[in-house]
This record gives C-alpha cells, sequence and structure tokens, in this order.
C-alpha cells in the first residue's frame, strides 16, 4: 500500500536490513583436525565487536564473499566476549572457499540467530553434554559457558565420542578438563590405533557406565551425527529423561536465517527461528525431525 | 470504512486520473491466459479476466533480484535500485490481495524483509470483484474477501462498481478525480448483497478445511502420497504460480576476474530435491514422495500452527499448471474420504 | 596468482561451443587476458600441444578411434577437465546411433564399398574418461559459461542448475505449451539454465540441455501418451540430446 | 617422393589437414584430408517426425546453423507444399544475413586476417594491433544480435519452425535492431580500409568455375531455387530437382568427405561465387568499395574470395538494414507458423549458406516422417576446387621451402573459409 504522504526518506534496505552482512577479519585459524578448522573472527568495528552478544546454541549466516553464506553454530562462549570462533567442517564450496582464506582475510557476518539453548531455564540444574563428531562446535559454547559461570549449574557431564584420537575436535582443551573436580570429562574414541589415547576406548553410549545421572535433575544437551541422536536419545528415555529436558541442535538447510527462505522449516516450524534447540518432545511432534 | 460507488462508464476516467500516482499495471491478454503487465494503453486491461499466469507476488518478490553488491574493501552494499518505483497493479483479485496478505506477514514479523516491505510500500493495489470459475475455491479457504491490504476495492453491482477506500492513498485517488464517485444509498447496498449471494452460488467447487490439519496429521502415511510423488514431476510449476509460495533460493555471482560481484535471490521450490539437503549428506526430503507431501502438509497444516490460517487462497493456480494434474481439492478431497460434493 | 593455463579443443561436433566462447564478444579480451590460452586450433596456429593444463576445455563427442586417443592425451595434461556442451557432457545428437549398427549406418551415408572410416559408436566424455565439470547445452549459454570461469578463476566449483526448464518458464510467465496446447514439451524433464529459450518463443522445449538431475520420465510419457502422441514420437524426442539420460 | 604433410588445419572449424605428395619438381598427389568423425545425422535423422529433423540437422555446423535450419525447412515446407507468408521469407533472409555478417566477421578479422600479417592467431594479433580484431568483434557481435532477435538465439536458432516463426519480433526489437545495424554501418569504410591495406596474397593463378544461387531478384540467401554456375566464358543453370548433377561426389580414401564437380570440373562456391555469379546487384556503396579493394570478376585467384567476403559483409549490412526498414513499413503481424499438413513426397531446398551453395532434400512418408535425407554442404562443394587450387598453388611456386608451402596452402585454404564439421555429411545414395 502505497502511502500517499510518504517522503523519500524511508530505507529499510539500508538501515535494519536484516541480511546484511557485517565485515569480520579472520583474526586466527587453527587446523584441529583435518577439514576441521577453528575460525577466530573479529568484527571491523569496533563497536560491533563490543556489543555483539549471543546465546550458546546460535549460530551465525556467514558470508564468503564471491562464493556464499552458510550458517555456522558459534562455538565460542557469550562469556568469552569480542571474538568469535567457528568450527567449521569443509564439505563443499562456500567451505572449501572458507579454507582458502587466510589470516586477515575479511568474511560478512550476521546474527546471531535461532534460540539457542534455554540458559534460565537450564541453570540451577545439572547438564549433560552429549556429542558425537562436529556435534561438539554447538556444544562447547554451553560447555565454556558452564564453566565460566560454574556457580550457576550442579553437575556437569560432558560426553564427547570421536572416531580416532587424532579426529577430535577442541582435544587439547578437551584433555585438559579431564582431571578438573569441577566437571565429569569423559571422551572416547572407537578405536585407537597409536596406542598413545590416555581415556576411553569404545562407542559413546558405553560412557553412560561412566557417569552419575539424575535424570530428573538434568538437562541433557545432544548433539551429533543421526546414529549419535539414535542411540543416546534411547539410552537417556531408558534412564527416565523427560522429553522436554532433552535438548537437540538441528541442521537443516538454510539461506536466510531468519525465517523467510523456507529451507529450513521442518513441519510447521522453522529450524532457524524455533531452533535449531529442540527439545525431544518437539521432535517427535514433528515430522521428518531427523 | 468509505464507500462509495463509481458509474461503470466512467471507469475509464477514474484510470486515466489514477495514472498520476504510479505507474498502472493490469491484467492483459497474451495468448488466451492473462499476464499482470505495464499498460500501454488502457483499453488493452482486461477487467474481466479470470487470473493471471503469475500471481501478483511477482511485483513484490520478483523471481530474481539483486539483495547486494559486493566489492571488496566496501562489503556488501545494499542494492535499491526500482525499490522506490511507484506502481498501481489495478483488478487484484481479493484472494490475491489476501495472498498479499499472507506475503506481509511472512515477511514482517522479528525480521521484517526491507525489500519486500519498500515495494508493499510504494505498489497500490485496486482490487476488483470476480466471478469464480470451475478451478476456484477461494470460498472455502476463506479467501474470497479481503477487508484489508488494498488501497481501492471494487465490486461490481450492474451499473456501478461500488468502491471500498482502504487507505489514504486511496481515499486521495477518489478525492483526485473530483466528484466522479458517489455515495451509496439503500438500493445500492441491496444490489450488493445480492452480488454477493449470486457470487456465492456460482461456486463450483467445495472443500472443507476445518480440522483439516488434524486430517493431515492422521493421514500423513496415506498411500495416496506415494502415488503423487510417482506422478510428481518436480518441475517446480506449481509454486512458481502459487501467490503464497515464498520459498527462495540466493546465491552470490562474481564478476570476471574479481571476488566482486552481487548477492541474488531467486524463486524455489520445495519439489527440488536440492531443497532439504544439507552438508552432512543428510536429505531430509529425499523422495519426491516425502517434497510433494510436504508441500501440502506445509500449506494446509504447517502454515496454521504457525499463522493461524492455511497459506493456500483458492485460487487454482497450482491445479492448472501442473503438466500431471495433481489438483489440490482432489488431494484433500481424497485425505477426507470425499467422493462428490454432495458426499460432503 | 599465476594465470592459469587452458586448451580449448573440440572433438566431433559442430563447434558450437568454441563458438559461443568466440560469442562472447564483449567479454572475449577480458577471458583472454585472465587465463593463458595455450592450445586453442580453433583460434589459433601456434599451439602448445603438450604444456600441462590447469583447464581443459573439451566440446564434442567421442566418435572416432582418433578422438578417443585425443580426449586421453588432453586427460593426461589436464589438471580440470570441463565438458562443454551437449555432445560432451550427453553425447548429443552424435549419440543418436545408440543402438544402431555402425557399419551399415556407414554403408548408408558413404554407399557400400567406402573406405575404411575411423568410426567408433558416439559417447559422451564421461564415458571415456573422468570429468570434473559439466557445463551443459547445444550450444552452451554465453552468461553460464562466463559465470563457470569466473567461479574457476577463484578457484570456486560453479554453481549447477538443479531444476528443469518448466521453472525458469514460469518465472517468465509463458503459456505453458504442454497443458494449455498439448504439445510435446520436454520442459518438465531438461534441466534449465537458458531461461526457457524456447517455451518464451511458444516453440516447444526439445530438451536440448539434457535431463535434469531429478527426471521423473515415466510419469511425463504416460501425460504425453494420453495426449495422444505416439510412443514412437514420445521416445524420439526424449532421446534427441541425451540417448540414455532421459528415457528412465 | 617427397610429402608434405598438415596434420592439423589451424582456425578452421573442425578437424583437416593437407597433404602434399612431390616427385622431384612433379606435384604428384594433393589431398585436403577431413579427420572430423562421422555422425551421420543424415542416416539417424531416418524415421523422425517432421518437426525434428531442422533441430537435429543444425546441428550438422555452428556457423552455419541459421543456413541449415532454414534450408532444411524449406526443403520440409517444399516437399509438404507450405507456402510461408512474405513476413516470415523476409524473416528468414534477416536471419542469413546475420549469420553472414557474424561468420564473415569472425572468419575475415579473426581467422584470416591474422596469416596476412604473420600473427599465429588474433589473440595474438590483439596485443600490437587491436583495431581489426575490436572491428570484427563488433560486427560479429551485430551479426549475432540479428540472429539472437530473430532466431531465438546465435547458434543453432530455435524460433525458426515448419511453416513460419514461434514468434515474430515485435517493434520494440527490430528498432533496437535498426539502430544497432545504423551503427553497424558505420563500421563499413574501416573493412574496406583494412582489407585494401592488405598485403597482397598472390599464391595461385587459374580459371575458376563458380556456383551460386540465382534469386527472383539476384540477391537472396534464401529465396530461389536455381543454382547458376559461371565460368570465363560459359554459363549454365541447375534446377534444384537436378541439383545431383552438381554433386555427382565420390568417396575418396584419405578423407570423410566427398568430392563434386559439375560436368567434370570443379566448381568454387561462396562470396565470391555469388558476387560472381550475380553481378548486377554490385551497385552503389559497394561499387565504389570493389574498385578500392581492386577486385575485378570472375576472378582468377582464390584469396580474392577474402575480399568478396568484406564486400559482402557491406551488403548484408545493407540488406539487413532494408529488409528490417521493409518490415517496419508493414508492421509485423503476430502470426503464429502455419499449420503442418504431412503428405508423403521429397522436398529439395538450395540458399546460401556464409560458405556458399547449402542443399538439403528430403524423402518423407505420409506420417511426415522422414524416408531418406542428403545434405550437400559448401566444403564439400569447395573440396575438389579447394584441391585443384592447392595443386596450382604447388605447381606456381617457385619456392619448394615447407614452410613456404605449407603457410601458402593454409592461406588458400582459410580464404575458403573451409568448415569441416559440415563436409562430413554427405550424401546418400
Ligand atoms: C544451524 C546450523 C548450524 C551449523 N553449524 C555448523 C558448524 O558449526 N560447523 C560446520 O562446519 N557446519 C555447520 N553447519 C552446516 C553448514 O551450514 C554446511 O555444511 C554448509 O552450509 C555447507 O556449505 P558448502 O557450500 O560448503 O556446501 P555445498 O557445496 O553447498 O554443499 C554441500 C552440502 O551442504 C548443503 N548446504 C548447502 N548450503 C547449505 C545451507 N545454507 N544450509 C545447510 N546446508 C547447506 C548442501 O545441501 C550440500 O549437501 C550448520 C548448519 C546449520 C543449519
Ligand atoms: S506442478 Fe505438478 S508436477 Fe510440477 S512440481 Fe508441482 S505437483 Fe509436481
Ligand atoms: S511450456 Fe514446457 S517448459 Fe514451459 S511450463 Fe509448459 S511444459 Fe514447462
Ligand atoms: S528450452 Fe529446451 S530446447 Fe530450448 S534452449 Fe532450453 S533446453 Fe534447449
Amino acid at each position: 500500500m502505497l502511502l500517499a504522504d510518504e517522503v523519500a526518506t524511508y530505507h529499510p534496505v539500508l538501515s535494519g536490513n536484516p541480511y546484511q552482512p557485517h565485515m569480520a577479519r579472520i583474526v586466527r585459524i587453527h587446523k584441529m583436525v583435518d577439514n576441521n578448522h577453528l575460525f577466530t573472527l573479529r568484527f571491523m568495528e569496533d563497536h560491533l565487536a563490543h556489543s555483539f552478544r549471543h546465546q550458546p546454541g546460535q549460530f551465525i549466516m556467514l558470508s564468503v564473499p564471491g562464493a556464499g553464506e552458510m550458517p555456522i553454530s558459534i562455538s565460542s562462549s557469550p562469556s568469552r566476549p569480542e571474538v568469535l570462533e567457528l568450527c567449521v567442517r569443509r564439505v563443499g564450496r562456500v567451505t572449501a572457499a572458507l579454507y582458502r582464506l587466510k589470516t586477515n582475510d575479511v568474511l560478512g557476518v550476521r546474527g546471531p540467530y535461532g534460540n539457542g539453548y534455554p540458559m534460565a531455564e537450564i541453570m540451577g540444574n545439572d547438564i549433560l553434554l552429549a556429542a558425537g563428531g562436529l556435534g561438539m562446535a554447538p556444544l562447547r559454547s554451553l560447555l565454556w559457558y558452564a564453566l565460566d559461570h560454574r556457580d550457576k549449574f550442579n553437575n556437569i557431564t560432558l560426553m564427547y565420542g570421536a572416531k580416532r584420537p587424532e579426529d577430535m575436535l577442541f582435544r587439547e582443551e578437551l584433555l585438559a578438563l579431564v582431571d578438573r573436580t569441577d566437571i565429569n570429562c569423559l571422551l572416547t574414541v572407537d578405536a585407537d590405533p597409536s596406542g598413545a589415547w590416555r581415556n576411553h576406548v569404545g562407542r559413546l553410549p558405553a560412557l553412560f557406565d561412566h557417569a552419575k545421572i539424575d535424570p530428573l535433575r538434568t538437562y541433557a544437551a545432544v548433539c551429533g551425527p543421526p546414529v549419535v541422536y539414535k542411540f543416546i536419545l534411547q539410552r537417556l528415555l531408558d534412564l527416565g529423561f523427560p522429553k522436554n529436558r532433552i535438548l537437540m541442535s538441528l541442521e537443516r538447510r538454510m539461506k536466510c536465517g531468519v525465517g523467510k527462505c523456507g529451507h529450513c522449516s521442518i513441519g510447521y516450524n522453522y529450524t532457524c527461528l524455533q531452533g535449531p534447540i529442540f527439545t525431544y518432545w518437539d521432535a517427535i511432534n514433528l515430522p521428518e525431525m531427523i | 470504512m468509505k464507500i462509495l460507488k463509481l458509474p461503470k462508464e466512467k471507469l475509464d476516467l477514474f484510470a486515466s486520473v489514477v495514472q498520476q500516482f504510479g505507474e498502472l499495471h493490469a491484467p492483459v491478454e497474451q495468448d488466451g491466459r492473462y499476464v499482470f503487465k505495464r499498460l500501454t494503453r488502457w483499453s488493452d486491461a482486461r477487467l474481466e479476466y479470470d487470473r493471471t499466469i503469475l500471481p501478483p507476488k511477482k511485483y513484490f518478490l520478483p523471481p530474481k533480484e539483486t539483495l547486494f553488491r559486493y566489492r571488496p574493501g566496501e562489503g556488501f552494499v545494499p542494492h535499491t535500485d526500482g525499490l522506490d518505483q511507484r506502481i498501481i497493479l489495478f483488478g487484484v483479485h481479493a484472494c490475491d490481495v489476501y495472498a498479499i496478505n499472507i506475503l506481509d506477514r511472512v515477511f514482517a514479523g522479528k525480521y521484517q524483509d526491507p525489500y519486500f516491505q519498500a515495494r508493499r510500500k510504494n505498489i497500490a493495489i485496486i482490487g476488483i470483484d470476480c466471478t469464480p470459475d470451475k478451478q476456484c475455491f477461494c470460498r472455502s479457504m476463506r479467501a474470497d474477501f479481503v477487508d484489508h491490504g488494498f488501497d481501492l476495492f471494487f465490486y461490481d453491482t450492474g451499473n456501478y462498481y461500488q468502491a471500498l477506500v482502504g487507505t489514504a492513498l486511496g481515499d486521495d485517488m477518489v478525492l483526485a478525480t473530483g466528484n466522479l464517485f458517489e455515495p451509496v444509498d439503500a438500493a445500492d447496498i441491496e444490489a450488493y448483497k445480492q452480488r454477493s449471494i449470486d457470487k456465492r452460488r456460482a461456486f463450483q467447487l467445495d472443500v472443507e478445511i476445518r480440522d483439516l490439519p488434524e486430517i493431515f496429521e492422521m493421514e500423513y502415511q496415506s498411500e495416496m502420497w506415494e502415488e503423487l510423488g510417482a506422478r510428481c514431476l518436480s518441475c517446480g510449476s506449481c509454486s512458481m504460480v502459487c501467490p503464497t509460495c515464498y520459498c527462495y533460493d540466493v546465491n552470490d555471482d562474481v564478476e570476471l576476474g574479481s571476488r566482486a560481484g552481487k548477492r541474488t535471490r531467486s524463486w524455489d521450490s520445495c519439489l527440488f530435491a536440492s531443497h532439504a539437503l544439507v552438508g552432512s549428506g543428510e536429505n531430509f526430503r529425499g523422495t519426491r514422495e516425502a517434497r510433494i507431501k510436504f508441500r501440502f502438509y506445509h500449506k494446509q497444516r504447517g502454515f496454521v500452527a504457525e499463522y493461524g490460517r492455511p497459506s493456500c487462497v483458492g485460487c487454482g493456480r497450482c491445479t492448472s499448471a501442473c503438466p500431471v494434474h495433481i489438483d489440490v481439492v482432489e488431494v484433500i478431497d481424497r485425505l477426507r474420504r470425499v467422493q462428490d460434493v454432495a458426499s460432503r | 596468482m599465476s594465470k592459469p593455463t587452458v586448451g580449448i579443443f573440440g572433438l566431433t561436433g559442430c563447434a558450437g561451443d568454441q563458438l559461443v566462447i568466440l560469442n562472447c564478444e564483449d567479454r572475449l579480451m577480458d577471458i583472454v587476458a585472465l587465463l593463458d590460452v595455450r592450445d586453442f586450433l580453433m583460434a589459433s596456429s601456434e599451439n602448445d600441444t603438450a604444456c600441462q593444463l590447469d583447464i581443459a576445455l573439451v566440446e564434442g563427442a567421442v566418435t572416432t578411434r582418433r578422438d578417443a586417443a585425443r580426449l586421453l592425451a588432453i586427460r593426461q595434461r589436464s589438471k580440470a577437465l570441463v565438458a562443454l556442451g551437449t555432445c560432451a557432457v550427453w553425447g548429443g545428437v552424435a549419440a543418436l546411433d545408440r543402438g544402431q549398427d555402425r557399419a551399415r549406418l556407414l554403408d548408408e551415408v558413404y554407399g557400400e564399398g567406402h573406405p575404411d572410416y575411423d568410426s567408433i559408436p558416439a559417447q559422451a566424455l564421461h564415458e571415456v574418461v573422468p570429468v570434473d565439470l559439466n557445463i551443459t547445452g547445444c550450444p552452451i549459454e554465453k552468461e553460464e559459461f562466463v559465470a563457470a570461469i569466473a567461479a574457476l578463476l577463484n578457484g570456486d566449483v560453479p554453481l549447477a542448475v538443479e531444476y528443469a526448464v518448466c521453472t525458469e518458464c514460469r518465472m517468465r510467465e509463458n503459456n505453458c505449451l504442454l497443458t494449455e496446447r498439448g504439445e510435446l514439451c520436454c520442459g518438465p524433464l531438461t534441466v534449465a539454465g537458458c531461461g526457457a529459450r524456447c517455451p518464451e518463443l511458444r516453440i516447444a522445449c526439445v530438451g536440448c540441455r539434457g535431463p535434469v538431475d531429478d527426471a521423473n520420465s515415466a510419469s511425463l510419457v504416460k501425460v504425453f501418451e494420453a495426449r495422444g502422441f505416439a510412443p514412437q514420437d514420445i521416445a524420439a524426442r526424449l532421446r534427441t540430446f541425451a540417448p540414455q539420460g532421459v528415457t528412465s | 617422393m617427397s610429402t608434405i604433410r598438415l596434420e592439423h588445419l589451424a582456425r578452421v572449424e573442425g578437424h583437416g589437414g593437407i597433404t602434399v605428395e612431390l616427385e622431384g619438381d612433379i606435384v604428384k598427389n594433393v589431398h585436403f584430408d577431413v579427420f572430423e568423425g562421422p555422425r551421420l545425422l543424415e542416416s539417424l535423422i531416418r524415421g523422425k517426425r517432421y518437426d525434428e529433423v531442422a533441430p537435429i540437422l543444425s546441428r550438422i555446423c555452428s556457423i552455419c546453423s541459421v543456413a541449415h535450419t532454414l534450408t532444411s525447412l524449406k526443403a520440409t515446407e517444399n516437399a509438404f507444399g507450405i507456402q510461408v507468408s512474405p513476413q516470415t521469407v523476409l524473416l528468414r533472409e534477416l536471419m542469413f544475413r546475420g549469420e553472414s555478417i557474424e561468420s564473415h566477421a569472425l572468419h575475415l578479422f579473426l581467422l584470416a586476417v591474422p596469416d596476412y600479417l604473420n600473427y599465429p592467431s588474433a589473440i595474438a594479433m590483439a596485443a600490437d594491433k587491436p583495431a581489426p580484431v575490436l572491428l570484427g568483434l563488433r560486427l560479429k557481435k551485430l551479426g549475432n544480435r540479428i540472429q539472437e532477435t530473430i532466431g531465438g538465439r546465435a547458434v543453432h536458432p530455435v524460433n525458426a519452425v515448419p511453416g513460419g516463426f514461434g514468434k515474430a519480433p515485435d517493434f520494440e526489437q527490430l528498432i533496437a535492431l535498426r539502430s544497432a545495424l545504423i551503427e553497424g554501418m558505420s563500421d563499413t569504410d574501416a573493412v574496406i580500409d583494412l582489407v585494401a591495406t592488405l598485403p597482397a596474397a598472390d599464391y595461385c593463378h587459374c580459371d575458376t568455375f563458380y556456383a551460386a544461387l540465382r534469386s527472383p531478384n539476384l540477391d537472396s540467401y534464401y529465396a530461389g531455387d536455381e543454382v547458376m554456375v559461371v565460368s570465363n566464358g560459359s554459363r549454365a543453370i541447375v534446377p534444384a530437382a537436378d541439383y545431383r548433377s552438381l554433386t555427382n561426389e565420390k568417396s575418396v580414401p584419405h578423407s570423410n568427405a566427398r568430392h563434386s564437380t559439375f560436368r567434370g570440373n570443379p566448381f568454387m562456391v561462396g562470396s565470391l561465387a555469388r558476387l560472381t555469379v550475380n553481378p548486377r546487384r554490385v551497385t552503389g556503396r559497394l561499387a565504389v568499395a570493389m574498385k578500392r579493394l581492386k577486385l575485378l570478376l570472375p576472378a582468377d585467384n582464390p584469396m580474392d574470395n577474402n575480399k568478396a567476403q568484406a564486400l559482402e559483409l557491406i551488403n548484408d549490412i545493407e540488406r539487413a538494414l532494408e529488409i528490417i526498414e521493409q518490415l517496419l513499413r508493414a508492421g509485423t503481424k503476430d502470426e503464429r507458423a502455419l499449420p503442418v499438413h504431412p503428405r508423403a513426397g521429397t522436398g529439395t531446398a538450395i540458399t546460401e549458406a556464409p560458405r556458399g551453395l547449402l542443399i538439403h532434400s528430403y524423402q518423407y512418408d505420409e506420417e511426415g516422417r522422414i524416408v531418406k535425407a542428403d545434405v550437400i554442404t559448401p566444403t564439400a562443394l569447395n573440396a575438389a576446387s579447394l584441391e585443384l587450387h592447392f595443386r596450382r598453388a604447388v605447381e606456381q611456386c617457385a619456392d619448394r621451402e615447407e614452410a613456404v608451402l605449407s603457410k601458402r596452402l593454409q592461406m588458400i585454404a582459410r580464404a575458403y573459409d573451409p568448415c569441416i564439421s559440415c563436409s562430413v555429411h554427405l550424401v546418400r545414395r
């Protein structure tokens, strides 16, 4: 509808454009694992670097100029602001273009998007973080958030499984947690050909034998490939977890991140708006959830 | 709401006056079908058209548009060309106005789509009454009347158009014509009511949408989806012509020899195999069956949960565009096990 | 970054895709400035026929032993092999011979007792060597070609079109030749990228770009049959440009 | 015996080579070798419905794809007794002109001129002498623009179908084309200037037979159905139905192409032949240009074909403009193609492709499916004449250095502008 008295000052595209990427610089590229690098970014505009705030579990839309835009979880914790850490796996076109960039190169960032973990609800409870493979990327934000606000949470348990020791993301950092007493950090690998691995060997669900979990006082955050969901979810249900205390982080194709482009729609939810964190109860009610 | 009437023979005059408010676009004939197009002559307008090939959606969300230009050193600069162009869409049917109202809600919310919103502000809509044909079921979808979303809406009451004034701009248009419009009297109101009854009687299609979401849930495993999946060509026609399909794709086009270029978005469809494919290689709707089911599910069930009503407005476009005759009304009837109108 | 070395080659075909490259009149000088074109027989008489190539653009189908040998040699010296045009990608009209007796065809065209020509059943490039990238079209579309070169220069894989001609046809708001006029239009099965060039002109798509990834020919064939087309004509139309592709 | 062999003829479309066998000073044998793989399209087209024929046979050759398409349509329409509308005839002629402009500009400036100026390619030449390259690109683009506007695509046109066109260009498109052509006219002087200053290329002199389409108005690439064969002192007319008297071809072992003679004489087709056969059209601007290029007809030097192409570039642009004016005066109608009622019978069509005479001849069954198809291309018609000129060039060249001979032969070959992908599609007996 055209407003007769409208003057030409209305420029929603120029200000408040939700699709506008803000330029950020790569300050560090850490080659954690083959094809899984950790990129540390800082907004070029200082005020953005200072003011950017996110919730654990949220994601950004990352633009690799000339190649495209993609959703990437924020792996750093809001408790450690000023920079963003992104753990990106090289799978295709845009991620490959990202991997060709070097420190000081420029990227576009917009966000944060998605619901993130319901922190207010979780606080005061136990947390169980269970991840397989790349699933550690979104959980790491939650992990450090909880560790940095240790007094706000009861018991913290981390279960993380990778194929081999060299495939484990954030390995050094996580190994340093194993000896800490304020967290039960359980790391496992499917196989250890080198024989140098000092932690668990075996499938992820086996770690439950080493953890003390009170299903009625705990929120479980699960993330990983479909097999991880399959086995962990069953285990949690068997333990008697309420369905709405199991939190899953879902991946869908996304082009906008803000509930317009339609790609991430699951049944009647947009992964980018109502997700990517869904409870198990949501999941069984949504077709095609996993 | 202000209600006036315009003698039919004055419509030409009215059209020539409203041109000062923007570029006039209306349905024109194209090989036996109709398309919204810029008018070069008022006499080209075909206000008694059935439906246009593409809905007015194309004005608000073009098939392909540039969102940003990218230059190293400058970053992403929003592309604003054409957003402030003033257009008057003359002769939009109620269902199409309804559909734009639906798009309004999708493109509003916490993250307003500024491109859509800018165009929505700058494009005026003059709606027009229509007579349902054998593919229309807008009445069933509750989209046969609209109470907002237009600047003016004309109902055909015989010798007059009864005009609903929807916005200040609509009112300005009326005022700009001097005294072309007249007040309505009791007889006009009676004429309108008669027209309303006639229109209702003209519908040849009828589907029941109450409890449809529930039935969709119950029939999620119906064998019908498999059969439709085997038939669907994934040609995307239904999504393109749908006035409420808004899925889009975003791509970066680079210039030769640099990383500079533009970010564009273009219409997409949930019927395409790539629509729900993700980085891990998982495709959440890998089969054609899953995709065609999703299209119906999202429109008739998912959208209800999100926005309180189905996104389908019953314009009949997808049914006539589908090369393999996948027909919404038939799909709903089959889900409800309705054989014919009498058994409803 | 140093310029990528490039070779442009034609096997058996109409040379249309090489011609399209030359038809990029406005961009040609930029293209040759950005690429180090080392071997391009159609445009140059001084060619380095042995150097390593970053990109080999190959048009045409393999229809002779000589073609096959050339293709193998090109593959060996190239990092990325790009199949250019429908003949290279699918076999194209050259591969209309699928399933026919080659010797008899030769006799028919050249008369019995013709010399022993070098001639083998037509094959697309991927049937002979691994292909890294396909740019389809009969001929290729200029814009797609330039976009592909632009992407390759940046090290990116060019974007592939994943939907059918119908989608573009609808976007252009054409009258549908199939639903409205009952014509034998291959739009629903053919990969888009041409902007629905033919239906835009009220001409049925003959499928010159080859099939879209997810073509459902069985279903469309039923529609054509219901419309009264002879199975023979439907089959002929669907296999004109892609011998195995479209017919499922 | 010594042999000079040129494996790959560069800067031509398709794959060919030249072999010369010398015994002392005597030229034993000269071959024009064609390696292009046989695609057998005439035979593969058998059984196809009439509406598939032109799109498939267009793929014989990209540079002549308009000519192949339109000749095919004309043959099909002849077989079914369809008379297309005058508007269709004009639009088709316009497409021919567009193709000729594109083809000549490409050949002359990007393929042939580098020879005269001693560059291996237009790309190499562009570094020192960008003007001819840019001129060529501008004119090429103009020709393509015509083909795109009328034919729907520059290569393998889609808009022309049996009975007419899918959609005729509208007023705005024709106006835009007219402005482009008027702009193109300003380049024609540069064309003549450039060709007039090229070094002479006198490699062989020889009495030559020329064959071209004789059209009703003596100046059409599309309308007309007689061929005239002219030599110094003789002329003969061959009606379309007798086209085989031009194509009594023989298969030769060194080539996938076959050779044609008329009454035992090799003959040349193409630009030079067209100017020779239809001399009366050389008037006005064209006549002045012809004087500047010092072209005398009938020519005895095959290299003069390049001059003829330059002249035709001017003529094509002028003719295209005339046609557009004519269409604009009459106002283009939104015609649909005429309905096609297939019937059994044969149809033959002769036109002028950029490289010369092109003949398509079909036999259809009553359902409109191809029973038999013959396609005779200009390069096939030229092959015998080209070998004759090779032979004369070797005989008339005192210097038997391989490098010298090879360059001369290549230049003669390129003057013919051979289109080798065309040449392999030959008559089916
Ligand atoms: C909420 C969310 C958080 C994510 N977080 C991470 C993360 O922390 N680290 C990480 O490595 N990956 C993450 N991903 C996945 C990541 O977005 C995809 O791997 C990436 O988009 C692939 O891009 P590409 O161009 O390299 O791949 P492509 O070359 O495009 O194709 C590879 C595959 O990626 C899929 N894909 C392409 N575009 C998208 C898209 N926009 N959204 C989803 N899938 C797409 C394609 O379907 C294809 O199967 C996340 C995805 C979502 C939805
Ligand atoms: S129009 Fe019909 S065939 Fe095409 S995608 Fe839609 S439902 Fe499938
Ligand atoms: S005309 Fe052909 S391409 Fe276009 S929508 Fe119809 S079937 Fe599809
Ligand atoms: S519409 Fe079909 S035949 Fe025409 S160019 Fe496109 S793919 Fe080729």
